[in-house]
């Protein structure tokens, strides 16, 4: 089975400071992937490689069977790689309805025909179902700027959504966020087509076991180990890994 | 329901202004409404620098390179081909625009302090360009003898300040009505949204550099038609009138006004410009004196207004939001040091 | 023989020019060293900065009598006035947030528009005489050509002066702090040290530097009614293109500026109109261009 | 609510400004230039701040000094005297000199330093009918049926002392100016001269050196150049800021002894005190020199000099002499002195005796056809003065 992204040897460097070495990674169609690992193993570097946001010094990125490796964050975004970042980027002084506009845009199907705005209200029509979804119905015209920071992380994860993606990058989606909303991001994202694949990071291991199917631990800029949730949770090499205590 | 009536208020000031403007050659003398004309051109201008500076986030001090193209090719190309007002507003307005096209590898891809001065330079050569090609735009005295111009086929060429006041007046309304127009569209959320933070535009699968693009080669072309409006109301250029002084107080202008708003800008740049032309006319001598007084005692009274601007055009980060995303503010610093 | 005559006779006429593009250059460094200052560590636009240049060139201007006692007395005296003029800015920009770079330059540019008008009501529309010490007066005879002893000297002394920066800077604490700051100013701000106290520091050493730069180079910038906005501008050009905040790169940048000015004219003259802008809109944009290409970290 | 306080702010200073705008225009309109208690209106339009504002200064001061001594009145009207500020050049120049002309409404307008600032201003004279009596700056004109100038034309002062250098100087002469139209014109005006009686340029390709303006600070890359060429003696214009720069380093460089020759403005008025002793022995060409022997002189220069420091330049002298031209067309124009009825008067003046000796505008240029004067920098008691050492020629078209 080909993989919907791949990463080969992938190699990031700051100064003498290996971030990335060498490292190897495989997201299938459909597949809802984990990376965890202590902090500081280059988890949050290797979504910025993949979405684009970094070049690495060496190394691959293909997506849907293409090499990527040489497009902008943009031109990827376009193809389906969307992201939630660890700090939730949204635009401060673009109400919450606009921002998911703005997010869904570049890839909204519209109504044939010229007439002007029709972009805009398929989009608008799309942020209106997506912020309900996400509990953000209530706060449409409020300035993201003004939202809390789980609302803020909601508000993102909408955007991502309504880029239509292939493949939906979440930097530790989880962080900040009170029970309740942990609870409706967990409902929201086990809700996602089976289409999209997933690349999480996440300290929180009942989450990781909760949503993916595949886990791959990073550690010092390398894979340490790959494979199912129930093989990592029982592999030595982890729990000696995570002995220093991350989760 | 506050911000209602602060729209609603808004909304009422502004019909005042434009009443005002309206029945102003009527009441004010000559003097005031040729100074009201020349204004208005200049106001045109501090539109476009609203434009960039404050909804797409790119400060400017360059809007007078298309300032200029557009007044010296009305006042060259126009007054040859056609007396008639629109056309010479279709020219100016192109060739603002082309003078803006051809800069956009410059601008495109820099941002906050080192834009500024780019465009700086950009002004600054282009009024070396037009000091030195004389054969065309009579050096640095400056094109005289301009024909007066007609507004429409067959109407009478101006013959008086209120005409000429009113004409301008009736393009300037016309043009930043469809810029307001235009920044309720799609095209001036995204423009927003860029200003707000490119990075993650970007990450939105967003071509942020052909937007920035656009947006200049539209500012271009608005500041391009202000140039024959300049024309119009002066019936001489000069190069000295598209020099830095002007853009530095036409930014002053814009900040005074609120950088994000085109009503503010249009009223700031007004001010400012008029404050200063009516300044070297009653003080002769401490017009830069005051002028100076003015602009520190406009920084206090408006500590608010001038804090608005933010994203890229701040090298640090907000102090007063502390979770504010950072990493777009973070990666300005780095490229405004490197 | 007839070759090397004629190779000789080729650099020839550019060796004064590239001598004086040196002394113009440390003279456009000094000045726009306090720049760098301001803008690293207090993240200050500061648009009268030329103000505090020409409060020292008018002070040479009117204590210079020949003598160099006066020199001396100038150079105290300007160099105190400056940063004197520099805390009192530092004061008129407290309310303003830091990094507000709009409201900064609103309020500097007014601050430059009125004190430049002030001096100039103050010492006159006129250029004023400046007198450099008697022994200094003439010119002295270089490979062959004749070039001014003034000059000669302020290049050694503005040489020596930015020796004495960099040493500050690298082996001092003070100068720890400044590098620290330019390189992260949250940071200091978390070594406790007011916000106010910095920026009133920052302005007070921009304006001395400012001011000695004002008074040893009365001669070759002298003070006038454009001098304050020749200086900003030469400066602003310097600091941006330097990289704001690096002062190697300003060095850098102030020499290139003081040969473009001076080396580009004797080789280009008919570009020379176009040479300094245009140079760096180019430096500038091809940078931009590099940074858009090489995809900033998120 | 934080969000609405700096609306309300600007719109305070908007206010603010607003009522400052319309209070000062509203009070401004008093009619008609001359009114019937024989008070007459003039407009004296020059740079009081900015780069010019030493030209500017001496410019008012000239024209306040004639009314100063002679009760204030013009043609036997007593003179209100409406000054504004120039500024820079045509960007201020314009919006002031409408507001002396439409606001005002001044029968007569005179000064401005600028020629881009006459150019700006000649549109508004064409449309209100009032002459301009220009008092320094001259551009190329198509129409000056209401331009007059008592000053000169820019390549006048070349043209008079082209002669002088052929005579005096055994061999070629280097021409050096600055890179704008006043620097254009005015080494035009020589090398033209020059050209014509058979001189010859030791410039390397024949043609005048033009130095970067404002940016060349620096002089020394030409100074080699001019060594290199072995020119005989060397001509240039500069004025201001520039001059003193070009002379005092002129004086330090590898061809300080070669000779000097100059367009008067660069040794004139406050840049001789700034260049100091490096000026002695410059020669220039003017049409003024404060010690030039005769009656008018005499006075005007004991005049200036019980009001002011130092001697009166040229620049004071053509002002002065612009008020003479209205005192006399103004009393010619009979008992409803209107700006048409003076500037007709003008162009019948005829001589006009002056400080500078006796001249009188041509008919084709409305600029004086005058004499010229060789002057050379030379110790005058304790300070340096610019003393006439020969009479040139007679030049005006």
């Amino acid at each position: 089975m080909t993989c919907l992204l791949s990463a080969e040897e992938v190699t990031v460097r700051y100064g003498s400071l290996a971030a990335l070495d060498g490292v190897d990674l495989c997201v299938h169609d459909g597949q809802r992937h984990a990376l965890i690992g202590p902090n500081g193993a280059g988890k949050t570097t290797l979504l910025n490689v993949i979405a684009g946001a970094t070049k690495p010094q060496r190394g691959t990125v293909r997506f849907a069977g293409r090499n990527v490796s040489r497009l902008g964050p943009a031109a990827r975004a376009r193809r389906g790689i969307n992201r939630i970042h660890q700090r939730p980027a949204v635009f401060p002084t673009l109400t919450a309805t606009e921002n998911v506009v703005v997010a869904a845009l570049p890839r909204v199907t519209a109504d044939p025909g010229w007439w002007p705005g029709r972009r805009r209200r398929a989009a608008r029509h799309r942020a209106g179902a997506l912020l309900e979804q996400l509990g953000l119905a209530d706060l449409a015209t409020v300035p993201a700027g003004h939202l809390a920071h789980g609302q803020r992380r909601q508000l993102e994860i909408a955007m991502a959504l309504a880029g239509r993606p292939r493949l939906l990058l979440l930097d530790e989606p989880a962080a900040g966020l009170s029970a309740v909303e942990v609870g409706r991001l967990v409902e929201v994202l086990q809700a996602l087509p089976r289409a999209v694949a997933v690349l999480l990071v996440e300290h929180r291991l009942d989450l990781v076991y909760a949503l993916s199917d595949a886990v791959s631990v990073l550690r010092d800029g390398q894979t340490l180990a790959a494979g199912t949730p129930d093989e990592i949770r029982t592999s030595p090499l982890v729990r000696q890994a995570y002995a220093d205590g991350v989760a | 329901m506050r911000d209602r009536v602060v729209r609603w208020a808004r909304g009422a000031v502004a019909a005042l202004v434009l009443a005002g403007l309206v029945v102003a050659p009527w009441v004010v003398d000559d003097y005031t409404t040729a100074l009201l004309a020349r204004t208005l051109a200049l106001a045109l201008v501090g539109v476009s620098v609203a434009l960039l500076t404050g909804v797409a986030g790119v400060p400017t001090l360059g809007q007078t390179a298309p300032y200029a193209a557009g007044a010296y090719a009305c006042a060259v190309l126009g007054s040859r081909i056609s007396d008639v007002g629109v056309v010479q507003l279709a020219v100016a307005a192109g060739a603002g625009a082309v003078l803006a096209a051809l800069t956009v590898p410059l601008v495109v891809h820099a941002r906050g302090v080192i834009v500024l001065m780019i465009t700086l330079a950009i002004g600054e050569l282009v009024v070396t360009v037009l000091g030195r090609w004389r054969s065309v735009t009579g050096g640095t005295d400056g094109l005289a003898g301009i024909p007066a111009v007609r507004p429409f086929w067959g109407l009478p060429a101006f013959g008086s300040d209120q005409a000429r006041y009113l004409y301008a007046l009736v393009v300037v309304a016309t043009l930043v009505g469809a810029v307001l127009v235009l920044l309720r569209t799609r095209a001036g959320l995204l423009l927003r949204a860029a200003r707000d933070d490119e990075t993650r535009l970007r990450a939105s699968g967003h071509r942020v550099p052909l937007y920035l693009s656009g947006a200049h080669i539209a500012a271009g072309a608005i500041a391009g038609a202000a140039g024959s409006l300049l024309v119009v109301a002066q019936q001489y250029i000069s190069p000295a009138d598209f020099g830095f002084d002007t853009s530095a107080l036409l930014l002053l202008g814009v900040v005074i006004g609120g950088t994000a708003s085109v009503g503010g800008a249009l009223v700031g740049a007004a001010l400012v410009i008029a404050v200063r032309d009516w300044l070297f006319g009653v003080l002769p001598g401490h017009a830069p004196l005051v002028l100076g007084v003015l602009f520190v005692a406009t920084v206090y009274l408006l500590p608010a207004g001038v804090d608005r601007v933010r994203g890229r055009w701040r090298p640090s980060g907000p102090p007063h939001r502390p979770d504010a995303p950072a990493a777009p503010d973070q990666a300005t610093v780095a490229e405004l040091r490197r | 023989m007839m070759t090397v005559a004629a190779g000789t006779n080729r650099i020839d006429p550019y060796l004064i020019p590239a001598l004086d593009g040196v002394a113009y250059g440390l003279l456009v460094f000094v000045a726009a060293s306090g720049l760098v200052f301001c803008f690293g560590v207090a993240n200050i636009l500061n648009l009268a900065h030329g103000m505090l240049y020409a409060i020292g060139g008018y002070t040479a201007a009117a204590l210079l009598d020949g003598g160099w006692a006066s020199l001396a007395l100038a150079l105290a005296v300007g160099v105190l006035a400056a940063a004197a003029a520099g805390v009192l800015l530092a004061g008129l920009l407290t309310p303003v947030a830091t990094g507000n770079h709009l409201s900064q330059a609103l309020l500097t540019f007014g601050v430059a528009l009125a004190g430049g008008s002030l001096l100039v009501a103050g010492f006159g529309p006129d250029d004023p005489r400046v007198r450099v010490p008697a022994a200094l007066e003439g010119s002295v005879v270089l490979a062959g050509h004749r070039y001014a002893a003034y000059r000669l000297v302020f290049i050694v002394v503005a040489a020596v002066l930015a020796a004495t920066l960099y040493l500050v800077l690298r082996r001092t604490r003070a100068g720890m702090l400044v590098r620290a700051a330019v390189d992260d100013a949250e940071m200091v701000a978390c070594l406790g040290v007011s916000p106010a106290r910095i920026r009133a520091g920052v302005l007070a050493a921009a304006g001395a530097l400012a001011g000695a730069a004002g008074v040893l180079g009365a001669p070759i910038i002298g003070p006038g009614t454009d001098t304050a906005d020749t200086v900003l501008l030469l400066s602003l050009v310097v600091v941006v293109l330097g990289g704001l905040g690096s002062m190697a790169g300003t060095l850098l940048a102030a020499l290139a500026i003081g040969e473009i000015q001076t080396l580009g004219v004797a080789l280009l003259p008919s570009a020379a109109p176009f040479l300094l802008f245009a140079a760096m809109a180019a430096v500038l944009a091809v940078r931009a261009r590099g940074l858009a290409s090489s995809w900033r970290a998120a | 609510m934080p969000h609405t306080t700096p609306w309300r702010s600007r719109a305070l200073i908007a206010a603010l400004l607003a009522t400052a705008l319309t209070t000062s225009t509203a009070c401004g309109d008093d009619g008609p230039g001359s009114s019937a208690s024989g008070s007459i209106k003039i407009g004296l339009l020059a740079s009081l701040s900015g780069t010019y504002q030493a030209v500017g200064t001496e410019i008012r001061d000239g024209f306040q000094l004639y009314l100063d001594t002679h009760d204030g009145k013009l043609g036997g009207r007593q003179v209100d005297l409406v000054v504004a500020d120039e500024g820079n050049g045509a960007q201020t120049a314009v919006p002031a000199a409408t507001k002396l002309l439409k606001q005002d409404r001044v029968s007569a307008l005179t000064g401005i330093v600028g020629g881009g600032s006459v150019a700006g201003v000649t549109p508004l004279l064409s449309e209100t009918k009032v002459p301009l009596v220009g008092s320094n700056g001259r551009p190329e004109l198509k129409d000056v049926s209401r331009v007059w100038h008592t000053s000169y034309l820019s390549d006048e002062p070349g043209a008079a002392i082209a002669q002088h250098v052929r005579d005096n100087v055994k061999g070629s002469v280097y021409a050096i100016g600055p890179d704008y139209q006043g620097g254009w014109d005015e080494l035009r005006g020589f090398t033209d001269a020059f050209a014509k009686i058979g001189g010859k340029l030791a410039n390397a390709d024949g043609k005048t050196t033009f130095t970067p303006f404002p940016a060349t600070t620096n002089f020394t890359p030409f100074f080699a150049r001019i060594k290199a060429s072995g020119a005989a003696a060397v001509y240039t214009f500069y004025a201001g800021g520039a001059a003193v720069d070009f002379v005092k380093q002129y004086a330090q460089s590898e061809i300080k002894d070669i000779p000097l020759y100059a367009a008067g403005f660069l040794t004139e008025g406050g840049v001789l005190n700034a260049q100091g002793d490096a000026a002695r022995g410059i020669y220039s060409v003017l049409n003024y020199s404060p010690d030039l022997d005769n009656a008018e002189n005499r006075a005007f220069v004991a005049a200036w000099k019980g009001k002011h420091d130092g001697s009166p330049t040229t620049y004071a002298l053509a002002s002065y002499d612009a008020a003479a031209v209205l005192d006399r067309a103004i009393g010619a124009a009979g008992s409803d002195p209107t700006p048409e009825a003076i500037n007709t008067a003008i162009g019948k003046l005829g001589q006009i005796a002056s400080p500078r000796g006796t001249w009188q505008f041509s008919t084709t240029t409305h600029s004086p056809v005058q004499k010229w004067y060789l002057r050379q920098v030379r110790q005058d008691g304790r300070a340096l003065s610019n003393t006439v050492v020969g009479d040139l020629a007679t030049v005006g078209r």
